[in-house]
């Protein structure tokens, strides 16, 4: 019963130490399978781990020089049985940990699309130095440091990184992936509740990486499609040029938002970054990282 | 000497592994043998990178567009018949003939020389051509693992050198003997390398 | 004609930096004219620094982590103090600039510098002893590698004073560690210095293997070695194994950073999860590295201070090679969210978690070692059993985040800077530090003091607890590390929690060095003979400090935990009844500056490629290749010492043991 | 009579060799040139020639590799499965271990990892080769 207890208090301080914005308050369908998933797996371990350390505190304490109660077995230094059950023990629990990473790995696989009646949005995601570019391809409109989403619909993203790389992650809503210059890589998130969600870089990139932050809106779907429509009108837009000017180096940048984006824009931003040296643009890259 | 033999008759241990200290002889070559292979993991790090790379050619030159198979034929003799030459050498290191000695180190030299040589012509045509290390991460791989190895056959020309330097000076000593063991361990270390680099750099890329 | 060096290079605005670079180089000097004044440089020369003693060798090695333990943890107080403040919009006192060095920094020295030399001396002060024979494989290779870690210490250093520091992380991810985005010295300061200590490092695990492979004391088979020699080996194949690679990849950067190459780089197609995936082929093992060498000691320790051979020696073994080859195949876990697919993040999940099951074998044995034992509760069972119980807690997190889903959520987050501070300092630090008050008197004949002993493993228990359990909560709440700076003022009160927990440490560390000092003032209280903790292997059969030649007489061995057998057998009096041995001569390794003249010349061209100045690289090349030409024409490196000599030694401990 | 104690020094010859006159040694080098030679032709001949299946090339050229790597180890290094050898071939079989695991593992994981965030346009560009 006091076994039970301790892991259930546990849990429930860890809970309430992550009610804030935490992976523990969970306003997708990933991040609530990440979190019961977290909780599995560190249950299926405390069962273990949690009697071998008052086993060993135990032990240590009955079998002190000093008590003489305690038999001394100076032989006892093999024990066929002992030695299968403690290899077993542990081979167990790996066996059911085990299970759970590679079914998880599987089923939250961040390529892997949320299945779902509505069609995804789709977001391409470029991190800057220090700042997120969102751009979305089907509405024709982008915006900085601020992703927008309608709730209870996938969103569907394609991540790239104009220089070094970042990690995209909004802990309420799950999984974080890194994003890299000249590769793309892809995640799938949803929420279900409205709100505001705190969005980050988990990956560190230089100077301005602490404020390298976003906010994710999460609206009802009407709320979106009038945001889509408002954004549409209003604000300049982002063609190759204007990408060249947001690509500069600062920091902690208000959000803003660009109202009609260049066709093929994303990947134009892949792709300069593989492009044969261009010293030109090179030089240009590192005198602004020391200037500042 | 080449073997140490047990001259304690009578009690017999049991295995190797009780015997005690190993002598000198078989200590050096022994750590000498981990150094290679440690060298060797070193090496399977940049075929890695090579192999990983290998097509970033970047819309430069590629690997059979550059690659001169003859040449690459002669080096690779060059380096084979140099170890054959290197075995003749510690064979006559073994029975202390020592013109016997300097004649195989002067053709161990001058085939690694050979090698050298071809090496560092293919390289400097390769960066006139604009084919230079600094032109696709194909051809940083490129020049890294090839270079590397030209840098460890340049590294064992010199040491050859000093060897006969100290076969000269201080005659067939038990040190001088074991370093010359060490010495023709990494020589044909070096082959076995050349072996796998000119079949996946030269050969491989080529057919590909 | 100086490269990129000139005045600007020290940052004189700076009065952090420059009252810390005052404080180190006015230490220093301090030290040195100390040294000069009262005489002591011919014995240092002498004794010290050309000597290749592998006990004098590894003392030195110990004491270089130590000094820069103090480095390491001065850069953590700095973090916690930044971070205790720094919350809601205010910026505390360190600006990113400083901030990114100094935890580039704290990583970088306090695993290569701290916790390498830390597991590296002890194994070099133990292993020959423990394997009953006279010295290392190689002795002069061993001060070479001394001198060249301390090369690398020193480049580091230097960073502080001129020029700058790496502002990278300990890992030094590219495209950031390019020359595109990191075009300042910072990381060519880390590069060199880990190159350069690099092959020291790799010389050693040579050395090692060699050394466990073919020098052991007549008698001693495989299954007779004492599970420290066990878990050395082990620690050796993966630095013969591993280091290869981290120099192959720190070399690839440096062509990308001095000769253009395109490895990394984000333009030529370079690819930057190369580096990544090869800096973690040497990463994970790396860590074993750290940690394999302290299992062995727990093992020592629990079994000495239970008064009981260790349970189960063979599946000890096993699960010691089942690490050291297991810790190859899992490096991926270190980024999962690289987007690798599905298939391949699980694979190298469950690898991963597999290595529980060995380390869950290990654990459960000591645990039946204490069973039926009598434990007498002295400083080192103190560490090891707070390594229990904190180090099992430790790799339970590790497991957790060997989840791929779990760690797509708690990757590079204050929970996965928790896990492994709990499992280095639970394991890593204290079981050297078990090894310190264990193996002490062995090296200097007298004991460490205890009750500063117990009043500094207290401090570091309760520190440790209270500094690092608040980051797991910090993880969840979803901080990531790294971080200069956070809005967040929820997170504060944590990071203050934190910041206290660092000051209990403090005073843990401030108890070691007072208990090593009352020690020395005490020392003739504390005096003891050869076997002061009633030891079970080879080590403590010869005096404390043991003679130049460890054994007068290479010890016999016919099983296991010999020594203990033998005191047993013999009547629980003495420890080498047979009463006529046969002293003959001992050779003993001569005395050699080249490890020193390497280290040098190796400073001097680490330093002139870090500032780009060619012809002093040119020159150090130089210096070297003649000073390893001049090594290898001596003539003879070994002096004998006549029988005589050691039959004296021998009598005289003989006769304090028996008194 | 003598028994031989230790383990033999990587490099060595055996005792049998050893004991013949040096032109055995010879002997065992001018096997292992032969042989080296004759696989490092086939090598090239196979490169050069269009006689054989495409994609079964690459696999015989590492064939070959191998095979000419076990010349080398056993005619220039007398690396044998005796047991005086056995140390030499543990550590040299960790070695051959871990650079297995270390290349195989490196390409696999970044073939997958290219593979899944190559934007298609470079995908193309990966298949021309
Ligand atoms: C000495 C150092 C050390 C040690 C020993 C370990 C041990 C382990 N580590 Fe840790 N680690 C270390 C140092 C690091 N790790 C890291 C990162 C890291 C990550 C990547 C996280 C990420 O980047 O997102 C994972 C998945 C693990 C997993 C593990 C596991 C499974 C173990 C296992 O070996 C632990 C095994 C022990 C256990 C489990 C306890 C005892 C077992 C019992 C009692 C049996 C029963 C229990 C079970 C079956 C669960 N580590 C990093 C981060 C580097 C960076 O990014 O900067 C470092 C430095
Ligand atoms: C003694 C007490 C210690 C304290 C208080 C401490 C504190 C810290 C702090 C505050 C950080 C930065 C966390 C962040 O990124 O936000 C950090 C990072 C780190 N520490 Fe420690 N540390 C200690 C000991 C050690 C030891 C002994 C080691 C290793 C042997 C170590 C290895 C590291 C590493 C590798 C990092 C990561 C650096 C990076 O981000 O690049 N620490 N530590
Ligand atoms: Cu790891």
């Amino acid at each position: 019963m006091r076994l039970r207890l301790l892991p259930t208090t546990l849990i429930g301080l860890l809970i309430l130490a992550g009610c804030s914005e935490g992976v523990l308050s969970p306003q997708g369908p990933v991040a609530s399978a990440e979190r019961q998933i977290l909780f599995n797996s560190l249950g299926i371990m405390l069962a273990i781990v949690i009697p071998t350390i008052l086993a060993t505190l135990g032990v240590a304490f009955w079998f002190r020089s000093s008590n003489g109660r305690a038999r001394y077995r100076p032989d006892f230094e093999y024990s066929g049985r002992l030695e299968l059950l403690v290899w077993s023990i542990p081979a167990m629990t790996v066996l059911l940990v085990g299970g759970v990473a590679w079914v998880g790995a599987h089923d939250l696989d961040p390529r892997k699309p949320i299945a779902s009646a509505t069609d995804p949005v789709r977001v391409q995601v470029v991190s800057l130095d220090w700042k997120w570019l969102f751009i979305y391809p089907d509405q024709g409109i982008a915006s900085v440091n601020r992703l927008t989403i309608p709730v209870g619909t996938p969103v569907s993203f394609e991540l790239t990184s104009s220089g070094v790389m970042n990690s995209f992650f909004v802990p309420q809503l799950g999984s974080q992936i890194y994003t890299m210059a000249g590769m793309v890589t892809r995640l799938h998130l949803q929420a279900d509740h409205a709100g505001r969600y705190r969005g980050l870089s988990a990956q560190y990139s230089g100077e301005g990486f602490a404020d390298m932050q976003f906010a994710v809106d999460a609206v009802p779907a009407a709320a979106f499609s009038q945001w889509v429509s408002a954004t549409h009108d209003a604000g300049p837009m982002l063609d190759a040029h204007a990408y060249a000017d947001l690509a500069k180096p600062s920091e902690a940048i208000a959000p803003f938002t660009y109202g009609d984006v260049a066709p093929g824009l994303f990947s134009h931003v892949q792709s300069t970054a593989v492009q044969p040296n261009d010293p030109a643009r090179l030089t240009d890259l590192a005198s602004k990282r020391t200037d500042k | 000497m080449n073997i140490t033999v047990a001259v304690e008759s009578g009690e017999a241990l049991p295995s190797a592994s009780e015997a005690g200290p190993a002598p000198k002889r078989i200590v050096v070559a022994y750590g000498f043998w981990i150094f290679l292979l440690s060298d060797i993991v070193m090496f399977s790090a940049l075929f890695a990178a090579y192999a990983v790379l290998q097509h970033a050619s970047a819309g430069g030159p590629t690997g059979a567009q550059l690659f001169n198979q003859s040449r690459v034929a002669i080096e690779t003799a060059c380096l084979l018949a140099s170890s054959y030459t290197c075995g003749l050498m510690s064979l006559a290191v073994n029975s202390r003939r020592r013109f016997a000695t300097y004649l195989g180190a002067l053709l161990t030299f001058v085939l690694g020389v050979a090698f050298l040589s071809l090496e560092i012509r293919e390289f400097a045509d390769m960066i006139a051509q604009g084919a230079g290390p600094q032109r696709s991460a194909f051809l940083s791989a490129f020049f890294a693992l090839v270079g590397c190895h030209g840098l460890h056959v340049t590294a064992g020309l010199v040491w050859l050198v000093v060897m006969m330097g100290q076969v000269a000076s201080k005659g067939f000593r038990p040190a001088v003997q074991r370093r010359l063991q060490c010495f023709s361990l990494f020589w044909h270390a070096l082959d076995i390398v050349w072996v796998g680099l000119f079949t996946v750099v030269y050969l491989m890329g080529v057919t590909q | 004609m100086l490269g990129k060096l000139d005045w600007s290079a020290i940052p004189f605005d700076q009065p952090i930096i420059m009252g810390a670079g005052a404080f180190m180089v006015l230490a220093i000097v301090g030290i040195l004219s100390w040294v000069t004044l009262k005489g002591y440089v011919p014995y240092l020369w002498r004794e010290w620094i050309t000597s290749v003693d592998h006990k004098r060798i590894g003392v030195m090695y110990f004491l270089l982590a130590l000094v820069m333990l103090l480095r390491g943890f001065s850069d953590a107080i700095m973090m916690r103090a930044q971070q205790a403040v720094a919350a809601g919009g205010a910026q505390g006192y360190l600006p990113p600039e400083h901030f990114d060095q100094v935890f580039s920094a704290h990583g970088t020295i306090m695993i290569f510098f701290v916790a390498m030399p830390f597991v590296i001396g002890l194994m070099n002060f133990v292993l020959p002893l423990q394997l009953g024979v006279r010295d290392v494989a190689f002795p002069t290779l061993n001060s070479v590698s001394f001198w060249l870690t301390a090369s690398g210490v020193l480049l580091i250093n230097i960073s502080l004073v001129v020029g700058e520091f790496a502002k990278t992380g300990w890992i030094a991810y590219p495209p950031l560690s390019e020359l595109q985005f990191s075009p300042g010295v910072g990381v060519d300061y880390y590069l060199w210095s880990l190159q350069i200590s690099g092959v020291g490092t790799l010389l050693t695990g040579i050395n090692f293997v060699t050394t466990i492979l073919k020098l052991r004391a007549p008698g001693m088979g495989y299954m007779r070695m004492p599970v420290f020699c066990w878990t050395s080996l082990a620690a050796n194949l993966l630095i013969v194994a591993a280091f290869p690679v981290l120099t192959a990849t720190l070399g690839m950067l440096l062509l990308d950073r001095y000769l253009g190459f395109h490895f990394f780089t984000v333009d030529g197609q370079g690819n930057a999860m190369m580096y990544v995936n090869l800096f973690w082929v040497w990463g994970h093992p790396e860590v074993y590295i750290l940690i394999l060498p302290p299992f062995g000691i727990f093992s020592e320790v629990v079994a000495t201070f239970s008064g009981k051979p260790l349970f189960g020696y063979r599946s000890m073994v096993a699960a010691t090679m089942a690490i050291c080859v297991l810790s190859f195949l899992v490096w991926l876990h270190h980024f999962f969210t690289m987007g690798a697919s599905a298939d391949v993040n699980g694979f190298f999940g469950v690898m991963t978690m597999i290595i529980a099951v060995p380390t869950g074998v290990k654990v459960f044995n000591w645990l039946f070692t204490m069973y039926g034992g009598r434990v007498r509760f002295e400083v080192p069972i103190l560490w090891s059993i707070g390594f229990m119980v904190t180090f099992v807690i430790g790799g339970m997190s590790g497991v957790l985040m060997a989840v791929p889903p779990a760690d797509f959520q708690l990757h590079n987050s204050l929970f996965l800077v928790a896990h492994f501070h709990n499992v280095i300092i639970g394991g890593v630090i204290f079981g050297v530090m078990a090894g310190y008050n264990y193996w002490f008197p062995k090296a200097f004949g007298f004991k460490l003091d205890e009750r500063w002993g117990r009043a500094s493993f207290w401090c570091w228990l309760i520190g440790f607890y209270v500094a690092f359990m608040p980051l797991y909560v910090l993880g969840l709440m979803g901080m990531t590390r790294r971080m200069q700076h956070y809005d967040n003022v929820a997170w504060q009160p944590w990071l203050v929690v934190a910041a206290i927990g660092t000051a209990i440490i403090l005073v843990g560390i401030v108890c070691q060095i007072v208990q090593l000092v009352v020690s020395i003032r005490d020392r003739d209280r504390l005096r003891v003979t050869g076997d002061p903790w009633n030891g079970r292997t080879l080590e403590w059969s010869t005096a404390s400090p043991p003679p130049a030649w460890n054994f007068a007489v290479l010890p016999q061995v016919a099983e296991r935990d010999s020594f203990w057998v033998a005191k047993h057998r013999a009547g629980a009096r003495q420890a080498q009844p047979e009463p006529a041995r046969q002293y003959e001569p001992i050779e003993v390794p001569k005395n050699s500056p080249v490890g020193v003249v390497n280290a040098f010349f190796a400073v001097v061209i680490g330093f002139a490629l870090i500032w780009h100045i060619w012809w002093m690289a040119g020159l150090g090349l130089i210096g070297t290749f003649l000073a390893i030409l001049v090594f290898a024409f001596r003539d003879g490196d070994e002096t004998e010492v006549p029988a005589e000599q050691v039959a004296e030694f021998d009598r005289l401990h003989e006769a304090r043991v028996a008194i | 009579m003598t028994e031989a104690r230790f383990d033999r020094a990587p490099g060595d010859q055996s005792i049998a060799t050893k004991q013949q006159a040096a032109s055995s040694g010879i002997l065992v080098y001018s096997i292992g040139l032969l042989l080296a030679a004759i696989l490092t032709a086939i090598s090239f001949w196979v490169a050069n020639t269009t006689l054989l299946w495409g994609p079964g090339v690459a696999l015989g050229l590492a064939v070959l590799a191998i095979a000419q790597m076990g010349v080398h180890l056993v005619f220039f290094l007398h690396i044998t499965t005796g047991p005086d050898n056995t140390n030499n071939v543990l550590a040299l079989a960790f070695g051959v271990l871990i650079v297995l695991l270390v290349v195989a593992g490196s390409l696999v994981i970044m073939a997958n990892l290219n593979g899944s965030m190559m934007p298609a346009d470079m995908m193309d560009m990966q298949m021309h080769y």
